[in-house]
Formats: structure tokens, sequence, C-alpha cells
């Protein structure tokens, strides 16, 4: 039996790595994707002030601190029995729209757009964000990176640090927003939706108007039939920051609907042996394995399965795009992997729109920024959308607000097995025995489990320079027989 | 052979060292477990000095200045009787016995009750047994 | 712009056990891009793994010219790669708290490796593990073996595995800083002596905080950050709230500080500290603001996590770098 | 850097330190040490050829630093370091390490003993490497001098010091001149008319050109340091700043009030009066009763308040001398009346007292003795068949008897307390006050009127309760101090300071109110602190209260501490 071990791969908490067992005759036997890390602040944190989590928790993540900031706000508002006011709580959905924009705009062009705008199958070496600059033009390249950077300092503004914000106090929040700088970011928040749009009829023109594009997100390798979950608000219109969490089935039909604090009656976690992260699957259906459809516990957490989730989008112009993808398909729920790209840009421009009716809000610049501590209740859950999954945090505490017990499930450890079972399906489809696999194929291999997640994707798609890819074939002692590199 | 006790003791100047050397102008016999270091003040002792003589080996830590009010300087000792709180709920968080470190007021004439105090200090290691930080903090794993 | 008959400086970043925050920094340079870009070419960049390893393993020694090491280390895959980038760099930068300090991920060494598997993989609230499965560095699946780095006890900053060149603080460094520190490689101009921190100031943080700070630094009580209504300017000591300026290079922006928080101390000690947070500790303790040993211990009491508050960034980089484990007393 | 060539050398002091240490092995051990080019030991360090032994190494080996392991620095350091100095050595490039009074003397053990004294070379060894030259400074000293205090004690000092031709503030805070002694009629123990002495004296000091007399007058504030003080005057509305380079503290006590003692009745019942106000009544010429009648039965009592753990726990040491001096007066001025000593001690100290006392006994003066620790003597009024007005019930000692004295005038030998004022003036001062609120001295034994803070002295019953010569001659002792400075010219300062290093210091301020003599100032224009290394005593505190570690403790720097700590744990010997 031969072994392939394809490994150019990055992770929320540590470095990801295939490992592909092909059959004698050379077809895929099985497919492991492995996460080799683990930093476990579940249990560092204990013995902390729980107040500091919400500092502490950003280190999970760089890519994301926004989102697990936030997470831990709501979870330490509930330990210390406390609900922000209105001004609080519209700042921080402000901060985290800047947040979401930002992190879209960098998935979408440095990391997803490099396989369509510039190809699947074209030099390697061009696949990354120069190679879309150079397609689109320096201009468009530029705006991209302004209009990230602007994302970026907004969070500075708002959150003090740009990386590891430090907005949130237990109640509410440490800084308020001053008319001056309402006044500077509304035309910022117009040029938001501009570009949001914008890059939505980009994805038109370059991917749906080009049908090898069309076919191969329609053909089965990138489908995937799992269960959908993302946070709703009242209207079941998608929320990044607050909501219920609501499951549909593969039929999309609503499976679950319920308050983030019961997530422990819907999901359960399984431990593997040969990998450090864990496997959530829905508890109530239970673990059948790496399977699809209606009778497997995988489910998945992303931007497309926010979309199956939800009714539509809470702001118009989102919404009219939200209907125009599902129409496209004709109807939800939508088990495309590789629509999660155009998901994200749905997203994108909603989370510009929102941003918009933020900024307008006369309360956004309100003064009272914090509710004042009644009790130390003990015990609290904070969940929101992340850009990748939905994102829990639960906190326990003793009489003095300090940490006894930690629990958090991850935006993409929610998609663990789906991102298996992505791979394990795109790698039986373009490895056929007999056919020897060249850079291209390998290439979309991981398409297929870019689509669920920058931190997993900017890997083969980063900067500029030299970003090869190799695979090494490996017979079942694990000698390598033949090397594939794309340089 | 039995477990004989290093403790290394900071003493200020012109107190407990004073004491000190009493205790031996006396001829006071006690325990030949002690180091003793001499600082001008225990206002001068800081955190580094105690954890650095724990990383060398040190099995205790005895601190010594002058009773409150007496101090040479004023204050110096109620500073380092502030730190010294401090350091303890430090130690203890770092899973080291609170006993291993110790702070008294020794006056110039109480040679005798330093002599008391080393033989006590040491009885209170011996139980202890051994410290273990420095094999400890050695060992990467 | 670098002209271009220079050669291009060969750069590479990797990423231990850290957040990614350090290469979201590099990231923050912006539309400086280009010019970095222009005159350098990364040669090895975290996400490219052991196939990578290879590569690396392939160049000649010293043949990148500066190698970012950001995350601390904390398994057996982040050493392996401490040791072979060493080899191969010219100049290794310890890039970040992590790689500095140990970062936040340095507070796991007040637990041990088996308290944290326990708690992740068989305590957690939402984990159901009948069979009390733990992830194995090597595990026989049907289809042939599976490996996985070796998850160490301790968690290691980078100069305790290798010797590094310099250090670029910050959680994450400040991008400006990075750049000047770039610039300064590419042009070739008069480096510190090797073991320098780079990338950061002599000063400390309350030298640049913009915060009103007098010589009213007594305590009578220390309070946590939602404890009081800071009103926006005034030094957070003053307000009674420990804040680690005093003892923190500069060089970050006081950006926490500009978000109404306290330092927490990521950029690091200044100069020949031997202890991160010792002196510190010493401060807030003299300042305490009584002589008697009760009101002291009460007042002692409010300082909830002296470990977490003085170590927070650093603690595998201190005297006693680790929680000790204390044999159960024979008797 | 240069290189470090260490001389270590063990002294045996006789057998003192060789009996119970190993002294060859030591030094053996030490010569093995980094550093070390020569190791020695020898009988007596400290004698001559002690010292020469050491002076000629350093110069034939060019030594750079010194050990010796010997008694304790306390005793010999300064001997060695003007070793140094006479080699060509900078004194601070030594180090002690204390192997007799904190080891020989303390361990019997003699391998443990050898191991311990071993231990404590390998310290002074490893931290000598890391000592610094450091330069002795001094500072002019302004010759103006400040007097507090216009009592017999300040006067005598202001007098002294003005007959050299130097000015001298004298500070008085009552209107007029005497202090205490002005309140006394006669001097024991010969009865001279106390102000046969004072009046001229307060004449001198009030008429002379380098005197300036403030009265109703009281130092508020003070800045600078030995040799250069500014101090801050109030008296009345106006206020004047004088500058001084020495200060003499003389302000004097004041006496107990008995009425807490509710067994005397005083101001309760009639004619039971103080011993100050027996002292005016004396003034004026007379002894006499309420009733204008002379008293025929007189009782003094004695330790009113004094040798008392509830009010003044020790001994007003002037009572007994002044009770006995009142019975001579009383049988002067009344031969009839019959005079009662009633006493818990007896302490007629000081020169002819003890004379006064046989004396005075024989004038058929009655000496009763109660029980201070038991039932105090109660005064109650006498009934109407009872010959006096006033009745003492008391237990007497030495009779063991439960006896009545009868007495119309009762004398209360009231203690001695220090002034409301000793604390505020001992803040404004930078002084320390004992636990009875009187200044302490630098020295008990060896320095009685220098104070712990250079250029304040205290003399006279502000330091403790005292009589007028003594008062007087501590007062002459202050004074050559004093002048004795001013005639140097300057004086010399700590050089075992403190010190900021401006690029590293944030500018915190934690440093500012840590340092128990002000003697960190924040430059706002610099935005940084620095010590005043006048003023600094060098007790290091700050050094460690300093975050960025800015601030460094000259000859206790961290880094030779910390090299003194691993050097007491290195392991050399395993026994």
């Amino acid at each position: 039996m031969k072994k392939i071990t394809i490994d150019p791969i990055t992770r929320l908490e540590g470095h990801g790595k295939i490992e592909i067992f092909l059959t004698d005759q050379g077809d895929v036997e099985n497919v492991y994707f492995q996460v080799p890390e683990l930093r476990g602040f579940e249990k560092f944190c204990e013995g902390r002030p729980v107040e500091e989590l919400s500092r502490i928790v950003t280190k999970i993540c760089g890519v994301c601190p926004g989102c697990h900031h936030m997470a831990a706000g709501k979870a330490i508002d509930a330990v210390f029995g406390l609900a922000p006011p209105p001004t609080a709580l519209k700042i921080r959905e402000l901060f985290y729209m800047a947040h979401f924009i930002h992190s879209h705009i960098a998935h979408f062009y440095a990391l997803a757009a490099p396989d369509f705008v510039v190809g699947p199958n074209a030099d390697p070496s061009e696949r990354n964000i120069l190679g879309v600059i150079a397609k689109v033009g320096k201009e468009v390249g530029t705006e991209v990176i302004r209009q990230r950077r602007l994302a970026q300092e907004i969070q500075a503004m708002l959150g003090g640090h740009q990386t590891h914000v430090v907005l949130n106090i237990p109640g509410g929040v440490r800084k308020g927003l001053t008319e001056e700088q309402r006044e500077q970011l509304i035309p910022i928040g117009k040029g938001f939706q501009k570009f949001a749009k914008f890059s939505l009829q980009l994805f038109r023109d370059v991917v749906l108007a080009n049908s090898d594009y069309v076919n191969m997100i329609l053909e089965g390798p990138y489908n995937l039939k799992i269960h959908s979950m993302g946070l709703v608000d009242s209207n079941n219109k998608v929320n990044f920051y607050d909501g219920m969490v609501r499951v549909v089935d593969t039929e999309g039909k609503e499976k679950y609907k319920y308050h983030a604090i019961d997530y422990r009656d819907y999901i359960a976690e399984r431990v593997e042996p040969w990998t450090y992260l864990k496997f959530p699957y829905l508890r109530k259906i239970g673990w059948k394995g790496f399977v699809e459809g209606q009778d497997s516990g995988v489910y998945h957490a992303t931007p497309l399965s926010r979309l199956n989730a939800a009714d539509g989008m809470a702001t118009p112009l989102a919404n009219e795009a939200y209907q125009e993808l599902f129409s496209t398909f004709g109807g939800k729920p939508v088990h495309a992997t590789l629509a999660m790209h155009w998901a994200r840009l749905v997203e994108l421009l909603y989370a510009a729109e929102r941003f918009n009716e933020l900024i307008k809000d006369p309360e956004i610049t309100g003064k009272e920024l914090r509710a004042d501590l009644k009790e130390i209740v003990g015990e609290g859950v904070g969940c929101v959308e992340a850009q990748r999954g939905t994102l829990t945090h639960h906190y326990w505490t003793d009489s003095r607000g300090m940490v006894t017990k930690v629990n958090i499930i991850v935006g993409t450890t929610n998609n663990h097995a789906a991102i298996c079972m992505s791979l394990k399906k795109a790698a039986q489809y373009v490895i056929k025995a007999g056919i020897e696999p060249d850079q291209g194929i390998l290439n979309q291999i991981e398409m297929a489990f870019r689509a669920y997640d920058p931190c997993f994707s900017c890997a083969t798609h980063s900067l500029p320079g030299q970003m090869p890819l190799l695979v090494n074939f490996k017979d079942s002692d694990g000698n390598i027989i033949r090397t594939i590199q794309r340089d | 052979m039995e477990f004989e006790p290093k403790i290394v003791a900071f003493l200020c100047n012109w107190c407990s060292y004073t004491g000190a050397d009493l205790a031996g102008t006396s001829r006071m016999k006690y325990s030949p477990s002690l180091r003793i270091i001499r600082v001008m003040c225990s206002g001068r002792i800081c955190p580094t000095f105690i954890f650095k003589a724990f990383q060398e080996g040190a099995d205790g830590v005895l601190v010594c200045g002058c009773h409150p009010g007496d101090c040479h300087y004023n204050e110096g000792n109620y500073k380092c009787l502030r730190r010294f709180k401090l350091i303890e709920k430090y130690i203890r968080q770092m899973g080291i016995e609170p006993d291993r470190i110790r702070l008294a007021w020794i006056s110039a004439s109480e040679g005798k009750l330093f002599a008391e105090l080393a033989n006590e200090m040491t009885q209170t290691i011996k139980n202890l047994g051994p410290s273990t930080i420095k094999a400890q903090l050695e060992q990467m794993v | 712009m670098a002209n271009q008959d220079k050669p291009k400086l060969k750069m590479a970043i990797y990423w231990g056990a850290g957040c990614g925050g350090c290469c979201v920094s590099v990231l923050d340079v912006h539309e400086k891009l280009f010019d970095v870009v222009a005159v350098a070419d990364l040669v090895f960049w975290p996400i490219a793994l052991d196939i990578k390893y290879k590569d690396v393993e392939a160049m000649a020694d010293g043949f990148i010219d500066l190698t970012l090491f950001n995350g601390a280390v904390r398994n057996s895959e982040n050493e392996h790669m401490a040791r072979l980038l060493r080899q191969k760099s010219k100049i290794l930068v310890a890039y970040g708290s992590c790689a500095h300090l140990g970062g936040i991920p340095g507070l796991a060494n007040l637990t041990n490796k088996n308290e944290l598997f326990n708690r992740i993989y068989l305590e957690t609230e939402s984990t159901l593990n009948p069979d009390g499965i733990i992830p194995k560095t090597h595990f026989n699946v049907t289809e042939g073996e599976l490996e996985l780095p070796e998850f160490f006890n301790d968690v290691r900053a980078l100069n305790q595995v290798v010797d590094v060149d310099y250090y670029l603080p910050g959680c994450p460094p400040r991008t400006e800083r990075l750049i000047e520190v770039f610039m300064a490689i590419v042009n070739k101009a008069e480096l510190p002596p090797n073991g320098s921190v780079v990338g950061a100031w002599e000063k400390t943080l309350c030298d640049e905080c913009k915060r009103k700070k007098t010589d009213n630094k007594v305590i009578r009580k220390f309070y946590r950050p939602w404890e009081i209504h800071d009103d926006g300017e005034t030094c957070f000591l003053e307000q009674g709230v420990i804040c680690m300026g005093p003892a923190t290079r500069g060089g970050c922006g006081y950006r926490c500080i500009e978000g109404n928080a306290p330092c927490q101390g990521c950029y690091g000690p200044p100069a020949d500290a031997p202890d991160p947070g010792a002196k510190m500790m010493s401060a807030i303790g003299t300042i305490i603001d009584s002589n008697l040993e009760i009101e002291i211990e009460e007042i002692v009491d409010a300082i909830v996590d002296p470990v977490g508050t003085f170590y927070r960034f650093s603690l595998p980089k201190a005297i006693l770098r680790k929680k000790m484990s204390v044999p159960k007393p024979v008797n | 850097m240069e290189e470090i060539r260490i001389g270590v050398y063990i002294c045996w002091c006789g057998t003192n330190i060789a009996k119970n240490v190993d002294v060859e092995r030591v030094a053996a051990e030490a010569g093995k040490l980094q550093g070390v080019v020569v190791a020695r030991d020898y009988k007596y360090m400290c004698s001559d050829p002690g010292q020469d032994l050491m002076v000629k190494d350093i110069q034939e080996m060019n030594l750079n630093r010194i050990v010796v392991a010997a008694c304790s620095p306390r005793i010999h350091e300064i001997t060695f370091r003007k070793a140094l100095e006479k080699a060509g050595l900078n004194p601070y490039l030594f180090q002690m390490a204390n192997i007799r009074e904190q080891v020989s003397w303390v361990h019997d053990d003699r391998e443990k003993a050898t191991q311990k004294a071993i231990d404590l070379v390998t310290g002074a060894v490893k931290r000598v490497r890391w000592q610094e030259a450091l330069n002795k400074r001094s500072v002019k000293v302004n010759p103006a001098t400040l007097v507090i205090g216009g009592g017999i004690a300040g006067l005598t000092a202001a007098r002294e010091i003005a007959r050299t031709g130097r000015i001298v503030f004298l500070v008085e805070k009552e209107k007029s001149l005497g202090g205490m002694m002005k309140k006394i009629n006669r001097t024991f123990p010969n009865l001279d008319e106390a102000s046969k002495y004072l009046n001229p004296i307060i004449e001198e000091v009030s008429s002379h050109p380098h005197i300036q007399v403030y009265l109703n007058s009281q130092l508020v504030k003070l800045s600078g340091y030995v040799g250069n003080f500014i101090g801050t005057v109030n008296h009345k509305e106006t206020q004047s700043e004088l500058e001084f380079g020495n200060i003499i503290v003389a302000t004097g006590l004041k006496p107990f009030k008995p009425t807490p003692l509710s067994n005397y009745a005083y101001k309760r019942l009639p004619n039971i009066i103080t011993s100050v106000e027996f002292e005016e009544m004396l003034s004026k010429g007379y002894i006499r009763l309420d009733s204008r009648q002379e008293p025929k039965h007189v009782a003094i009592i004695h330790c009113v308040g004094s040798r008392n753990p509830d009010f003044l726990p020790y001994c007003s040491r002037t009572c007994c001398q002044t009770a006995l001096k009142f019975a001579n007066q009383i049988k002067d001025l009344l031969p009839k009346a019959h005079v009662y000593q009633i006493y818990a001690d007896m302490r007629s100290m000081s020169k002819g007292c003890e004379e006064m006392y046989s004396k005075t006994a024989k004038r058929g003066v009655m000496f009763l003795m109660y029980d201070q620790k038991g039932k105090l003597p109660y005064i109650r009024e006498a009934g109407k068949n009872e010959k006096t007005r006033l009745v003492i019930e008391m237990k007497e000692l030495l009779s063991g008897e439960q006896v009545e004295v009868t007495a119309d005038l009762v004398i209360l030998m009231v203690g001695m307390e220090a002034q409301e004022t000793s604390k505020q003036l001992s803040q404004v001062l930078g002084i320390s006050r004992c636990s009875n609120n009187f200044y302490i001295e630098k020295h008990p034994k060896l320095d009685p009127v220098a104070t712990t803070t250079d250029g304040v002295f205290i003399v006279g019953s502000c330091q403790a309760p005292k009589e007028i010569s003594d008062s007087a001659s501590q007062a002459k002792a202050a004074a050559a101090r004093v002048l004795a400075m001013i005639n140097k010219d300057w004086v010399e300062v700590e050089v075992i300071t403190s010190s900021v290093r401006e690029e590293i210091c944030c500018g915190c301020q934690i440093c500012v109110h840590v340092c128990p003599y002000g003697a960190i100032e924040f430059l706002k224009e610099k935005k940084v602190s620095c010590v005043n290394e006048v003023i600094c005593k060098g007790c290091g505190t700050c050094a460690s209260a300093c975050p960025t570690g800015a601030i460094g403790s000259r000859h206790f720097t961290e880094k030779q501490i910390l090299a003194q700590i691993e050097g007491v744990m290195l392991q050399l010997l395993e026994v």
C-alpha cells in the first residue's frame, strides 16, 4: 500500500497535515487530516481572574482574535450576571463587523480568488495574491489591501490593540465612540459596501461566467451532504454577534434551534488518537463515523452553513445576494463546498451594510458604556459566529470570579470531520489508479479544504515568493517512491 | 547521612546582622545551615534574591530586619514586610511550600533569639525535606 | 523602493506554538507589502510543514538571511524546526512574545502535560470519551501508521532551545517596529550586539504613556479593572489597577492603554532584568500603603493572581519558570 | 574590562577561628576559584604584619580585588579598607567573609563549620569580582547653626557656638527664654539659686551680636542636607527662611499632669500641689497653705506618673533629688514642720546627691516606702477629729504595716514627659523617636548627641529627662561637634548611595515616596527621577522598588548580591 503525505497546511491551533493511503492498485483507500498542535487554553486559563480571559483567549488565534474576544466578553458578562447597555452592544457589533470585513476580504482575495481568478491549474508561483493583482490590475489590488487596512484600523480605533483587542470589560466596553470618530467612519462604511458589491460582481464575472468553474463547483467531489449550523436572530436571519443556534438537516429542514447555553445537549466532541483536535458532532444523532447524510452526526459551521441555516440576511442588499445564491443552485440547502466562497462574499456585504446601520445609529455614540456589577453568578456561556464557524466559550468561576473551569469549542473544530471527508472525496476523485497526480491535481485536493477556512488555507497562497507544494509517494514502509514538486 | 539544609539568610546590617554577631560573641551554638548575606537594610531585599537562592538550590530562605519602628532607615523593614507578603503568595502559586521562606525581626541585642531562630528554621526545613526546585528547574521535558 | 540590482533578502517565517497574530502583524505592512516584496523573497512560510522541512533541510547552512521565528516551543516539531532554522539562518530572530518569553502559551507552565490532556480529552464538559482515548505520537490505523509530534511537559522560549540573534518583542510586535528592523537589515545598517532586543525602546512604557501620572504611587487597595470607573486619563497604578507599564519596554505604541486597558507586559522587561516579573512584584509590594501585617495581607489578597499578573507573557523565562510539583511528605 | 585578580586571606584569629575551622583547607579551596591569584591563611590578618602581607601581595601580584575571611566586617572592615588604600587600591574593591562571629564561634562541628566557611568565602569571591571603585565625596558646610529650644541646653549650645564668632539662629516656641530651668528656684545638691546661673546666659544670648533669637517661633519646614539646610521658621504671622549647616535640637520636656491618678486627689482636695507648682511657691519665698497658714505636716509623694506602666514607664531621673532638695528647703523655711518622703525607690544618683540624701535623713525627715507594683498611696480628706486636713493611706513596705500619714500639704513629684510638639518636629527633621516619644540618638553609648540624620544633634531633655549639668554638657558636646565640622569647612557624605540611570528611568515616580529621606526628586523637564546623593543614606530600598532597574544601589548592586548568592550555594566540597 502507498501513502501520500500532503503537508502544506496551516491551522488555527496547530499545523495541518494530510495523509492519503492508496491501495496497491493506486486508488485512494483513506485520507486522514491531522492537527498536530495543542496549546491547552482550557487548562491554563484556570486560576485566572475571569475578566482577564477576554484578553487571554484572543491569543488562541491571531487571525480571528476578535471572535474569541467577543465570545469571552459574552461569557464573562454572564458570569457577572450583567447585561451591557445598548451603546456597548452596538459598539461591540460595530467592531465585530469590521473584524468580519477584514477577515473575509483577506480570505477571498489572498486565499480563494487565486484558484478562480488565476486558475486552479495555473502556475502555482502565480497562483497567489500578486497573481490576482496581475489579473485584475494593481488599482484593484491596492484597493483590496486598503479596504483590509481600513477594517484593521477601525478595530484598533475601537479596541485599542489592532490584533489582540481589549474592547470588552464585564458588562460593556472600555471605550466609547466620539462624534468625530463616527463622522470619520461614515465614508469608510460606504466604501466597504461599495467594495463588497464589487467583490460579488467580480465573483459573477470571473467564476459564474466560467462554465468550467461552475461545473467544478457542482461536481461531486466538492459536495458534502451534511447538516448546517449557524446563529440566527429572532427572524431567523443570519447574525454574527448574537442569537440562537439553528441547525438544519441535509434537506434544509430545521432540526434544532437552541440557546447557546444548552450547547452540551446538542453537541458532543469525539477524541481520535491520531490527531490533537477533537471532532464535534450532533449529540442527539451520535457519532456514526466520517459519513454523510441525514443520519450522520457530522455538520459544518461555515459561511455557507450559516446561509443554509438561516431564512435570509437581515440587510436588503445582502438578502438579494442571498436569494441569488440559492436560486442559482436551485434552492436550499446548498452542499457545494466551493460555494462557501460565494457565501463569504454575501456575508461581506451583510457586514458592510450592518456596519453602516450601526454607524448611523444615534445610540452608537452614547455615554453609558458599562453595567455595574451586582453579584457573581459563577458560570457563563458566550457564543458568536466566527468567520470560520460557531464559536462557544464556557466559563465557571468561584465566588470571587476566579476561573475554576473552561470549555471552548473553536469555530474550525466544528468542521474538523467535514474537512476530513471533503479531502477524502476530492482525493478519491482526482487520484485515479494509473493516472499520475500532478500539481494541478494536488491543488484540487487542497481547494476542497481551502474553502473552509483562511487559517487552513493561507498555506499555499500566502504572500508572494517561493511557495512550492510537494507530494511524496511512499510505499507502505514509508519509503518515498516519487515526488511531485510545484515551484 | 542526615540531611543538612542550606538556608540563605539575608540580614540587615544594623539590627539582624549585629544580632547574629552578638550570638557569636556570646558563643551561642546553633545549626550551621545558614549562609548569611548582608544588606544595608531589609528594604533592599528584592524578590529576585529569594528566587535566585531557590534556583541555586537553597532549601530555605530567611529574611531578617530590624523590629517594626526600629529600622535604621525609618521604614525599610515595613517595605520588606509588604514585599514579603506578596512573595509568599507568589511562592504558594508556584507550588513551593511557604514554610521554605521566613521573615523575622531580630534586633542588635537579640543574639539568643537569632540562634533560636536559626535552629527553629533549620528544623522546619528538615521536616519539609530537601528542596527539589533546582532539580525540577534543570530538567526540561 | 530598494534598487533591483541588490540580491533579494531570503526571508523565512515559522509559526511555532503561537496564534498567528505575529503573521498578521507581518501582513499589516498593508500597502508597504510591495516595498517588502521588492527587496525580499520568502523562502519559507510557517504553513509549509515537513515537506518544507525537507526543502529547508536541503538548503545550505546559512542559506536563509533572516528567519522570524514566532510562537513558543511546545512540542517536538517546534523544537526540530527551531534547531533546523537556526542551522540554516544567518540571523534568527525570536519574533513576538511567545518566541521571546514563552508568551501566553507559557502560562501552561502552571500545569503539566497530564493535567492538560486529562482536562481537554477526558474532563471537558462537551467531550464524550468513554474509552478514555488520548492522542498518541504513533498510532496504527487499519491503513498504516500515523504520527503526531510529541507534546512537551514545559513550554519554552526560543532561546531555551537554540541560540537567538535578536529578540523582537510584542504580542504581536508592532508592525512599524518590524519594518524598521527589517529595513535596517536590508540596508545592512549597524546592528546591535547579538542577543539584543530590537524593535523596542530602552525605556519602559510609562515614558511614552499619555496618561497623567504623579508621584502619588501609594496603594491602599488594589482594584480589578471592572471594580473602578476608569477616568480614561489617570495613570492606572494611581487608580489602584496594576499596570505592567513601568516594567515593560516601550515600542508597542501603548495600544492597550489607548483602549483604556492596563499594560500586561507583552513587550517584556527592560534590559538585563534577571527575572521578568520580580521587579514589578517588588515595586508593587513596596508601594502598599500600610505598615500593619494584617492590613497588608488584606491588600495583597486583592492581587488575585500574582503569576498571571507579573508573568502573563513571560513565565517560561522566569527564574522559577514552572510550577513545582511538591512530592508528598513521607511519614 | 580589566582582568580580575583576587587575593583571598583567611584569618585564624589565633585559635578563635582556627580551632573550629580548617583554615588551610578553606584557603586551598578558595585558591581553586576563578580569578583567585593568591589565597593564604595567616594568624592575625588585622595585625600590622597581617596587613603588610596583604599590601605586599597587592603590589607585587597587582591584585585588584581582595577578600578577607575573618571576624565581622562590623569590626574590621574599616581596618582592611585602609590597608587597601595604603596599597593604592580603592577601598571598596574589598569584601569580608565573617567566619568568626558567624562560623567558628557558633559551630562546634569542625567539618560543617569548615564547609560553611568555604561557602561564605566563595560567596565573597564571587561578589567581589563585581565590586566597583567608589570615591569619597564631601560638601561645604554653611557655618551658621540652628538651635531649637531656648532652655538651658539650647542656650548653652548657642552661646558656645556664638562665642567663636559663628552665627546662631535660636528658635524658642515660648515668649521668653529659659525653659524649665526658669521655673526652678534652687538647684540640687547645693541649693544654689537657679537664676544665678541662668540669667547671665539668657543675658548674653539675647544681646549677642551673632545670635538671632526668634521667640514665639517654630521650625515648620526643612529641606537640604548636612552642611546646607534651609529651614522655614514661623513666628506669629510672619515667616522667615533661614540657611544653616547644622541643627541642635534642645526642645526639652514638660511635666506630667497628675489628674488621671485619682488616688492623689489632685485639684480635687485642697493643698495638693505638683513639684513644679511648689518650685513657684518657693521662688515667691514662702511655703503656705490656701489658708495662708504655714503647714505643719508636709508629705512628698514620689514617682507620680513615673515608672508607671500606665503613664510614664520610665524613671524621670530628677525627681528624687528634687524631693530631697525640697525637704531641705522646707526644713530651712519651717524648721518645725514634719516632712515625709513617700517614695518607691530612692534614686539619688549624680554627683553629691547621695550625700544630700544622708544629710536630709539626718534632719529628721521621715522616709516611707510604698509598693509601686501594689496599691498606690491614697489621699483622703481627714475626719473632724484628726489633726490635719489630709490623710495619706499607704502600705509601708519596710515595716509591712498599713499606715496613715497625716499632712496639710502634699507635694506630688510629677514625672517628666516629651513635648507634644516632638512628633511634628521629628517629622520635619527626619529623626526618630523612642516608644516614650523622646528623640533617639545615633548610638546610645558611643554617639549620644548625634542622630541618624547627619547634621542634626539632640541635647538635653528632648532625648530623655536630665538634670541641668547633663544638659549643659550635652549642649557643649554638640556645640563642639558642630564647630569641628564648621572649622573643617567640609563634611564627608555617604559613598554607598543609590543613583539613577537616566537612559533607563521611565519616570513612573514610584521611587519618590519610597525614600525615607526625601532624597529622590522627579525632574519634570527630563521626565526622570534623580537621587540627591548627599541626602541618600544608601539603604537601597529604592533600588528594589524601581520597576525598571534604573536605580542602582552602590556596593549592593543586584549583580553583586546575585553573585554572592550563587557563591554561597556553590557546592565546592561534597561532605
